[in-house]
């Protein structure tokens, strides 16, 4: 039966998060940006929150609870919303749970993911992303290619998040036709770590090259063992949550945005009571307010095991373009105030711009 | 629960909708768009029997004192589903052709009104024609050759003469005008003021019934598009309708915090706004789904939607656009009607949807005809009139300005004098 | 050196005829639209400006003018402002004789160009689109093979201009990797003129499909002979025209609105005097203003014989969509009026969409 | 006649900016983005020679009395092409890096509005300066916190004194402010009300010379982009100045005919709108031209600007659509400048320019990141830069929206008190 509300379960934990991401998050935004870092403080009382353990299942150790797209679309918006950065910082460690939740073995499950069940922040990175202008995650550059006993990963990924910290690395890479996962221990011979990467945005994440030169990866740590997975519905998992995120960055916008223009005066009056003001904004409103529904329809086809590849590129293209839309306008109604780093928008624009470019950064 | 699956019951008809749309709609569809004002009877007749039991049903609800607040139809538990029926059936009527939707035999707006503010006996009287036998149409007269988005500068009078109002005006752009006062027994509800130095507290709305002297059709409209529907300019000349006809409180509240009369025509914007974006997209779909069938069919081209935005084709990526705007707006316009049906105040969402499905339907339909190309431009296709008929979408029941200013000032918290 | 202004000599043709263009065109516009005629008067009053016959050099019959593709973009635009159907009913006969002009052998310019240098009215129609829509000017479906002493063409083709009353037909299609012109004529055996299609737009030009089956065709008739043409720069000659053409209509559109606009009251004010509306109009002349000068360079660069490919895609890139964009807001100003044949703009939307669409139907 | 042509002494010096674009400021972009506010002296000291040059025979040709009107400088016959090269010559440099070309040491706004106005006395003591062998910076103070597209609410007060002038008030975003009062002998032009009830009328601009007690540098803005060039809030607190820092005349026309203190600062943008938009199109073409060759060198995608739209992939059109959006601004730019060459009246022609190039940029940038995906949003390569360094187009010398009014204004023809 159709419905928009959220149950009271979700409505819970997004109070929580919200409270988090506007109190803490948002507070230390600027701060990470300049610096490159997200105080280890603030990352583990996001992580206290509990996001993350209430996924895990009971017999893996964790909190019993269900993992459902939908709620995490409705945690990730507000974590964006306080911050982009930290919130893809916290979120992290999903982009290896998630993928062993969906598709990993028994056996798999039950090695990885009672380590995600601990009390205190849990790196974990996946390396999807590559340094190509034709990155395409379903035509990977890095393979995968079985030599006797062990796959051999060659390549080299972008945009790892965490990679310097991280115990343990989800690597994607084109084995035949499709891609899949490999679980490698960041120790491993053949793997080198670049330096901390320079990027537009989303700077108090860091992220790092990697390559990979031979790499030794037992068939064991294969996600999904021999079969492997099915790595589009995983895909489609990333684009709903990263369009779940660019829904918190573009609001953030548009709210900072609509303040200042109603506090603003120019020629006599608050700037939001001319047209050309006032129609920014509201059409700013309506694609957030369109584009959140593209993700919770997408996310919810998800939780039913219903296809979803198209209803997520729908929900992507659509956020990709009007998170971007939001950052632009936001600088642009504060003028040459949006264009200081006294004020936040000119970081959501460097923020928006991600979305287009850095598919599968997130899994929330 | 955040959910999107439709109850079966809609889905049902929805179905049934849809079978009207291809089988009864779309063979017609060119007919009717170069026969310009020709009814489609087969349409007509078609509905017909279930326009007239859902008029019943929703009357005989009206009249049994209890239950006309209407949070439940039939004194059953389930949640109440109207609106989101509601846009579901126009979307697939307007996935047949929205310009025979508009000639659906229905009371309208006309009824709408009536149903909102009307009296019991209002009701009884007025309403009661369309539950009969014979397809009848309501009308609602609004707009005036001077009066467009601001139905503030109306000029048609309404004079007290004893037992009787007297109407003297010109209403354009009445949709379906002809066919409730010439072609059926029909009723028209018309806006005119009853005190011109009151502003918008004077505007009341009034039924006027067909055949009454003094109401004449002086043109009907050729349109762009939608062009099935009947577009009239009405002109009222002395025309005396009984005292009782006047819809709502008579009395002209002064203060500028009494628009009433005003504010009723506004509540109708709440519920009509989704049911006209829904109209735009089932236009949308409709040009979506040709495109599609088209691209696949002659050059055997596929959307890939697995495939990073950069890597696609220039018509894929146009389809993808199209369809991510279509489901925007379709999903803005379904939680618009939800909300109505959760008896939650819902404008700020009907005019989003409004705004997004009037605005989707135009780009989509100008694309469709551009990627299709000479296809796409000749009349022995029927592209080229859903880009003519989806602009209408965004000018009636509020332009896409005129929507933009409602959210705007809604989310800003400004009146329409602090914004303007 | 740098110069935005037209010779004294363009500004005369250009003032003759705006004159016709606003007052006979303008006036039998929405009759032709509505009749599918353009009266023979008219179109016989526009040939008596001279425009064609003042192309042709006087070894050939003409007056001695010479072709400048910069006249043409001047003089398309103040046709097309007048009515577009009108206009490339009016200059058909250029689509057969400028390709002559440019790329005929010499014994075809004497024999076909002194036809245009008549007194009256010479129609002349060039087949070039096709029914399908992977149509691509330069990888035609229709066929032309040699097969002994003649050329067999072999396709269909469709929004050919006054193909019913045509003389003379230049039909372009497929040699080998290239696109070549043949000169035929509508009588010859083969040819099929199809019933008047029926278009959304530009309603007062006559246009037909055309089959062709096996149709003789001497070799004399290849438009250069045995060598060719160069059909890409025809086809640039084309697409500036067109998007003359388009900055035509794209104006009449703009300056309809703009008056309408300020004489329209709601709200107590003229709606031009909303930034709402205001800033639509600036965004048109703007648009406007800029694509007139990409068709002016283009057209220049043909002018000097420099290669203008990717300048004449500009400028109908550009024109395409800003002529649509014209069509579009003149309509959405009017608000209901505008969607009513009382006025012109639901017509100029109409046919402004026909400049994305049919790619090739004018030379100027 | 229509004609694209540069002329050739244009087209040489603009063949030597873009080597010194290619040469020295490309190498030192990256740089001086991340060390804000560094002095990129090598760009300065490789420019100071040509710009001394120009202002020394600028500040001659004015000075004698016969020529200022400055049809023709040197008493060719040549048609004037001043402002023609300037574009050329910013886009040339923009092209290089557009925050480094801010730094160009000149005379700048402050400069213009003393060649503009200013007495044959004034421009000698003020001008000569930036004839000699020491970069010299000037800069323009007009916007205040609460005073930016609407100047009129200025609020930094010039009290008569005796013979001197005294300044109150801060102004934000001095473009150089830092250059022309602590790296050099410089000056700034000040934009103050000597009669606050009079309104524009009287806004005057005055002198200020580096070294005045009084004048302080409160700070440099961090920014999104164009980091190399110093962006200034300086406070005046009681600033004394001689009498004869005043530019024009310094009688308050308190008629609301006669705001000219305001229409000289107007007249301005008339000239230095074309000089933003070529910069802008400057930091699109280097946009536009790094995405082709990186599409080239790397994936071995050329464009193909001879197939239909539809046929394109998605690359391929973006990049079409880049282009065109970028030569429609720029010709319109070198229209408006053009026309200032000649003497016309271009405020349409130069507000046209500023708001497509403005958008162009933003956009063209914006795009050329996410075509070049993982590699467009690094700071090992440019592009994110250039989208950075763009988005100020769309800002300064006039927002978007301000020259959109400016546009409609003189379509419509309507003041600003009719169109607001």
């Amino acid at each position: 039966m159709v419905s928009f509300a959220a149950t009271e379960e979700q409505e819970m934990i997004v109070d929580s998060v919200r409270d988090f991401a506007r109190e803490q998050l948002r507070n230390v935004m600027r701060e990470a940006d300049d610096s490159g870092d997200i105080p280890a403080d603030i990352i583990e009382t996001g992580w206290g929150l509990g996001i993350v353990p209430a996924l895990i299942p009971e017999q893996y150790g964790g909190f019993a609870g269900e993992y459902s797209a939908v709620t995490g679309a409705l945690v990730g918006e507000e974590l964006a919303y306080g911050d982009l950065a930290g919130a893809v910082y916290l979120l992290s460690p999903l982009s290896v749970a998630i993928p062993i939740l969906l598709g990993g073995t028994e056996e798999q499950k039950h090695e990885y993911l009672p380590r995600f069940a601990a009390d205190t922040f849990v790196p974990a990175t996946a390396a999807l992303i590559e340094p190509r202008i034709t990155y395409d995650p379903m035509d990977m550059y890095t393979t995968a290619v079985k030599d006797g006993d062990v796959y051999l990963l060659n390549g080299a990924k972008a945009y790892v998040p965490l990679a310097a910290s991280a115990g343990m690395m989800l690597v994607w890479a084109k084995e035949g036709d499709t891609t899949q996962g490999f679980l490698v221990d960041l120790g491993a011979a053949g793997i080198t770590i670049g330096e901390r990467e320079k990027n537009m945005g989303i700077k108090g994440l860091p992220t790092y090259k990697v390559r990979f030169q031979d790499v030794h990866v037992s068939p064991k740590c294969k996600l999904g063992g021999e079969a492997g997975v099915d790595f589009e519905t995983m895909l489609d998992h990333s684009r709903v949550a990263m369009s779940a995120l660019a829904v918190g960055v573009g609001k953030a916008a548009l709210e900072y945005a609509m303040t200042y223009a109603k506090e603003r005066e120019a020629f006599g009056a608050p700037i939001a009571t001319r047209q050309a003001i006032a129609f920014m904004l509201a059409e700013m409103q309506t694609d957030l307010d369109g584009g959140r529904l593209l993700v919770w329809e997408a996310a919810w086809r998800l939780d039913q095991g219903l296809e979803a590849t198209r209803e997520a590129r729908l929900a992507k293209t659509f956020m990709d373009d009007t998170a971007l839309m939001c950052g632009d306008r936001s600088v642009q109604i504060l003028g040459g105030h949006g264009y200081i780093r006294d004020h936040p928008v000119e970081l959501w624009l460097r923020n928006a711009r991600a979305f287009g470019v850095l598919d599968g950064l997130a899994m929330v | 629960m955040i959910d999107f699956n439709l109850p079966d019951h809609v889905a049902q008809q929805v179905a049934m909708a849809q079978m009207v749309a291809e089988h009864v709609m779309r063979p017609k569809s060119r007919f009717y768009d170069e026969s310009e004002h020709d009814i489609p009877w087969e349409f007509v007749y078609t509905m017909w029997p279930q326009m007239a039991d859902q008029a019943r049903r929703d009357l005989d609800a009206a009249l049994k004192p209890k239950e006309t607040n209407g949070s439940s139809g039939n004194g059953a538990k389930r949640p109440r589903t109207t609106n989101l029926r509601m846009i579901h059936l126009i979307e697939a009527l307007s996935w047949g052709d929205a310009g025979m939707y508009l000639t659906m035999p229905s009371s309208q707006l006309a009824g709408a009104a009536i149903q909102a503010v009307g009296t019991p006996e209002q009701k009884e009287r007025f309403l009661r024609r369309f539950t009969g036998d014979t397809p009848t149409w309501g009308a609602m007269c609004m707009t005036e050759p001077q009066a467009g988005s601001d139905t503030s500068a109306i000029r048609t009078t309404a004079i007290k003469d004893g037992d009787e109002w007297v109407l003297n005006g010109t209403k354009i752009f009445v949709t379906s005008g002809h066919k409730a006062l010439k072609d059926s027994n029909g009723i028209i509800v018309v806006w005119a003021t009853v005190d011109p130095k009151a502003g918008r507290a004077g505007m009341k709305p009034f039924v006027v019934e067909a055949g009454t002297p003094g109401v004449e059709i002086l043109k009907l409209e050729h349109k762009l598009g939608i062009r099935a529907s009947d577009t009239a300019m009405i002109v009222f000349d002395n025309a005396r309708i009984p005292a009782d006809h006047i819809l709502g409180n008579p009395t002209v509240l002064n203060s500028k915090d009494h628009p009433e009369g005003f504010k009723g025509a506004m509540k109708t914007f709440d519920a009509t706004r989704p049911i006209v974006a829904a109209s735009a997209l089932g236009i949308a779909r409709a040009a979506i789904d040709y495109t599609k069938d088209i691209l696949k069919r002659e050059e055997g081209i596929e959307i890939r939607y697995n495939v990073p935005r950069h890597k696609l084709t220039a018509a894929e990526r146009d389809v993808i656009d199209m369809e991510a705007m279509h489901r925007a707006a379709w999903l803005l316009t379904m939680k618009a009607a939800w909300m109505m049906d959760q008896g939650l105040p819902n404008t700020l969402e009907s005019s989003e949807c409004k705004v997004k499905a009037g605005e989707a339907v135009t780009k989509i339909t100008q694309k469709a005809v551009e990627t299709l190309g000479p296809i796409g431009y000749s009349r022995d296709h029927l592209v080229e009139k859903w880009m003519r008929d989806a602009k209408i979408n965004d000018i009636f029941e509020g332009t896409g300005q005129i929507n933009r200013l409602v959210i705007a000032r809604r989310i800003l918290g400004y009146t329409s004098k602090e914004l303007r």
